[in-house]
């Protein structure tokens, strides 16, 4: 059977708490209300309050917090409610969270739910991707799948990390992507990227909702001949760096997308280590797709001039493979 | 109602501003409905004698830092039907040119610090405000809003702390309206009143019937001439509640029904009309001119943001850095 | 001294942990001022009581969140003289095993978490401790210390409150020291007592005599007594001073000398030593007698951290992340 | 006449607080103390307490007071007592200060000193570089001189400048590098890079510390015949990426060095658009030099292993020198 994103997501989560005890969740809405996005509907009335917990407006404390569960062998999950809003936690996170097990060697196991990305008209600060923030501090994993079937194995297995985990739920894919999720404890490692599309002509190494729009670029561009593989990263960190070379060693030619701006995106760093450990097999230049340099706009009009879509995937695409 | 030397046309002057807060965010309802505004719809229904009072209290040169909430101290410092209309149409004559939505604008020269959404961003801000008068000697102050979710984050705490140790002129006003979001506040704090907090930084807190205009006009008064004399800042919390859901996708079914129905008796205009009223200040024509006055302005505000242009995508990227 | 019932073995024991970390920081500056120590050097001179007197209010199992400056609590937590040296002089044998310095050092497995530098940082990891024992309905605490300068931050008033909020068994225990590096109370705060910030969260504040270790003792031990019957957090302010510069290179010239002569006159171990004579708890033989055992502790110290060995460039990058 | 890089900060923050009473300081211990490395000290003397003022211990409010004012007109220039705890004020700046101009159009002229960096002996907390952080926000600007020089005229340009400038002062350097700075008004624009040593085979781009370390490797590689040119970005955002394409296509070689952990650094940016635009002049792979992935570890042992330094610059460009 077909399920959304979110009831992926929901799904991992459900079970999760299920078959352990130790994971409980907090955030702001996420008891009676079910959360912003309705992602813990139904926890409440299952797990109770003591699982569940509705804290006051204090993103800081919600995640410092989280950290001493975790230190003290409890498993817990935090919500932001819009990954904006994980700029109220950071110093929590940067400078607690992620290097306690390197200073002290006592692992964090803990997980924190970041809504993110646009697409949904939503604005300077409930469509940010933040990922960048965190890809550069050592300590912490981040992940951002692109299908339900990668939502949910990922989460389980962000919530059995002993590290702490930042999980990068796309908004926009909540309700407009839907897939086969196997049955059972379905898990997807952490630290393994997937070929969405095998193809010859082009590598586009990309995560999170850019994944369906390189999907929808490919198939523009089959007819012209042209055949895109699409890497989905799904773990940005620790990056499946293997899977991209072996990709790129096959096309010879590379693109990195994603929905963050491109300046000082992940993506920088994938064209560079692709520029020193690629550099025998390119046989073009490595472009990139990416926001500008800009806050996420709120108007339709100027967002859809912002964000990256198969289009402009297609024509950097295309440029590329003629190069 | 305290009894206040407010000439009747002040008094007016606020009724119209209550009235036409109520009526645009009613009219923003409407248009929500039809599927006409873009993004979210966040109402200030019940509780908007909290910002028409507190901005009724201030001079023109003061500045205000509003939250979602505060429509109605946003016209009162200048804002437009026209442009607020145009906002939540993200138009390119909206306050933002299309470049944020809904009630995320201000106009720093009409005294409006721009809200953004992290709650309780705005009251350090207000703060350095604050601390710009008192380095150039205005006998300015600033007024900064915030809601009862709002004061259990940090920077709360820093503002309200850094404002009393540097007595500096600010009056920090909350909407207690009962609910963040859907949380109810003895799960947001332990205390009784938000004015208990102001026990924390050794500066006045008064809490007051958020309902009654003249209520919060004077608290916020009161706190306004003690911070231009160089007291220090305030905090004022006016008890309301939130009439709607957090934004108009909410129903807040989480709210109990008879709770709503309790506050809906304390309806702050009705108050207010009432009081007017038996004060023989405003009469069934003078209310029905107000009201008529208040359609035409509402009806124009509409069609003057429906037809105006959508922003140019080619601006895109107009404005991200300053130029000298 | 506020009488209070214990046994002459327990007075004994705190009269050793106040000596054992006078005796160590001594030690410390010594070898700061031979340039055998990497790195800044923080004391606790003159503020031990609180470390120590918080610390030996609770129960084996409860847990710390110290400051950089309860020594004393991390002592009576378990971490021993050689750990501890090892640590300030960077060795393998460190409790960080070079990895960080100083005072930035823990063990859960002990009860303590481990401290890192912006302040206040810890409360609310240690409301999240609490939070854990509520969940697994264990009757532990958690006792949480921080500065008169961490207070105004705002990691201090989220903590406070969500552990208000939730009831958890946290104890919020306040160094009180007058100073923040530089800067004094009345650059901090516009209250008299940090204590008076309690208020803002519905949970008891208390002031006790920080240089008095016996008052220490009591109000935390009360704390944490009303916390394990599920009576929520409080918060205890020490009074104290800071004796020393913030750290050794800190000469702490801008500190009134007659603030310090007058603060030098309540040496918390002095009065606690008086106290134990008066009392016939101890004499000048048993005095000498623990004065030899914890010379001889503190340079087997010195001598097993200065012989362990540096911590192997090679390890730079275990243990970045956990391993399943 | 030379001097520190510590006094040029200290003559630039003197000579502008003279110049426009719309300038003042706050910061933690910055008055009476003079500062944690005493770069203020008497200025609480001569400007007095309205100028130059002693906050309590609260990042996120200071940095915000400083928007306040920044907006009301006035020229805050905040001092973070470690460039770590600008974490502690994440929030303000990227989504109060760097954003404003952008959505509401009004100038927000503001200067956030951040003493930042290693190679001190101080731990995980006290010496990180978190530039990057910063980055991938589009609407701040990031000024990271080397010289005394350039320290002097980036300060006094970045308080004159109208957006919110993170100003990188490195702690290294404040009291190891000295160096003549021109008399009078001097101002050293901010978005263009120097060419700081002239060379022909391998082009570094870097900034900060390692300027000097690149330059001291460029020495030790003289006499093997190969010849670096050393960029100092000196502006990070905007970057001069015309002065950067300008010595690749001359050299045909490019590295780029820089202290922050090489994951998710500037360096990444800075190789995939030499990866892009300069894929035709570039005769072999771009190579990076910078920390790795973990927390800046204390023991000078560790932290020796742990930075970039002349050596380890040079071996690699002797590798690339020989591609
Ligand atoms: C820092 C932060 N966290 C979460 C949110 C999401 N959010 C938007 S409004 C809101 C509730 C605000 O409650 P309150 O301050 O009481 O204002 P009210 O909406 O009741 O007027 C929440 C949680 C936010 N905007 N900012
Ligand atoms: C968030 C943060 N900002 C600044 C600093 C630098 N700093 C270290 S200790 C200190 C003063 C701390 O004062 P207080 O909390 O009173 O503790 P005390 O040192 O007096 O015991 C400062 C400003 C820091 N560690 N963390
Ligand atoms: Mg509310
Ligand atoms: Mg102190």
């Amino acid at each position: 059977m077909e399920i959304t994103y979110l009831e992926a997501i929901r799904q991992a989560l459900w079970e999760e708490m299920d078959r352990d005890e130790r994971v409980f969740m907090l955030g702001e809405d996420i008891g009676v209300y079910g959360g912003a996005f309705k992602i813990t509907k139904g926890f409440y009335e299952k797990f109770g309050p003591e699982r569940v917990i509705d804290t006051p407006l204090s993103e800081s404390a919600f995640v410092g917090a989280a950290i001493g569960a975790a230190l003290m062998g409890m498993r817990p999950i935090v919500e932001m409610q819009f990954a904006d809003f994980i700029a109220c936690a950071f110093d929590q996170i940067v400078n607690m969270a992620a290097k306690h097990h390197y200073r002290i060697g006592e692992p964090v196991p803990l997980v924190i739910r970041a809504p993110y990305g646009g697409g949904i008209g939503a604005g300077p600060y409930h469509s940010q991707c933040p990922e960048a923030w965190f890809f550069h501090v050592a300590g912490l994993k981040l992940v951002a799948p692109s299908t339900p079937r990668d939502a949910k194995g990922l989460l389980k297995a962000s919530i059995r990390d002993p590290n702490p985990v930042i999980y990068f739920e796309h908004k926009y894919l909540y309700r407009h992507v839907k897939g086969e999720v196997p049955d059972g404890d379905h898990l997807v490692p952490i630290g393994k990227a997937e070929i969405k599309r095998q193809g010859s002509t082009v590598s586009v190494i990309t995560y999170g909702a850019m994944v369906h729009h390189s999907l929808k670029a490919a198939e523009q561009l089959m007819p012209e001949g042209i055949d895109l593989e699409v890497v989905d990263l799904r773990t940005l960190q620790p990056m499946d760096f293997e899977t991209i070379m072996a990709s790129v060693e096959k096309t010879g030619r590379a693109m990195v997308v994603h929905e963050a701006p491109k300046t000082g995106g992940i993506g920088g760093e994938i064209a560079a280590r692709l520029a020193e450990e690629a550099f025998r097999c390119l046989d073009a230049p490595i472009f990139r797709v990416a926001s500008p340099h800009s806050p996420v706009p709120f108007s339709p009009v100027l967002e859809e001039a912002y964000l990256p879509n198969a289009d402009k995937i297609a024509l950097k695409a295309r440029e590329l493979a003629r190069f | 109602m305290p009894t206040q030397d407010l000439a009747p046309a002040k008094l007016l002057r606020i009724y119209y501003y209550l009235k036409l807060t109520r009526g645009l965010e009613q009219r923003v309802i409407a248009l929500y409905r039809q599927g006409r505004i873009t993004g979210g719809v966040y109402i200030s229904a019940g509780e908007e004698a909290i910002a028409v009072g507190s901005a009724s209290a201030l001079e023109p040169d003061d500045v205000i830092a509003p939250t979602h909430r505060d429509l109605g101290a946003n016209l009162m410092k200048g804002i437009t039907p026209k442009e607020y209309l145009a906002q939540y149409l993200a138009r390119q004559t909206g306050l933002t040119r299309g470049r944020d939505g809904n009630v995320h604008y201000g106009d720093i020269k009409r005294g409006i610090i721009g809200f953004i959404s992290p709650m309780a961003d705005l009251l350090p801000v207000a703060t350095g405000v604050g601390l710009a008068f008192k380095l150039r000697r205005e006998r300015r102050v600033v007024a900064a809003f915030f809601g009862d979710g709002a004061s259990s984050r940090g920077d709360f705490h820093e503002a309200l702390n850094l404002a009393a140790v540097m007595k500096l002129p600010v009056i920090f006003i909350c909407h207690n309206n009962q609910y963040a979001y859907s949380t109810p506040l003895e799960r947001q704090m332990a205390v009784e009143h938000v004015a208990d907090r102001a026990k924390a930084y050794g500066m006045p807190g008064v809490t007051v019937d958020g309902n009654d205009v003249l209520a919060v006009r004077s608290a916020v008064a009161l706190a306004a001439s003690q911070a231009r004399e160089g007291g220090g800042p305030s905090l004022v919390e006016g008890k309301t509640m939130r009439m709607r859901g957090h934004a108009e996708h909410d129903d807040a079914s989480y709210v109990p029904a008879a709770m709503l129905d309790e506050w809906r008796k304390r309806d702050p205009i009705d108050r207010f009309e009432t009081y007017l009223r038996t004060q023989k200040i405003l009469d069934d024509s003078a209310a029905k001119e107000i009201g008529d006055r208040l359609s035409t302005e509402i009806e124009e505000a509409v069609s003057y943001a429906e037809s105006s242009p959508l922003p140019d995508a080619r601006d895109l990227l107009e404005g991200v850095y300053a130029s000298p």
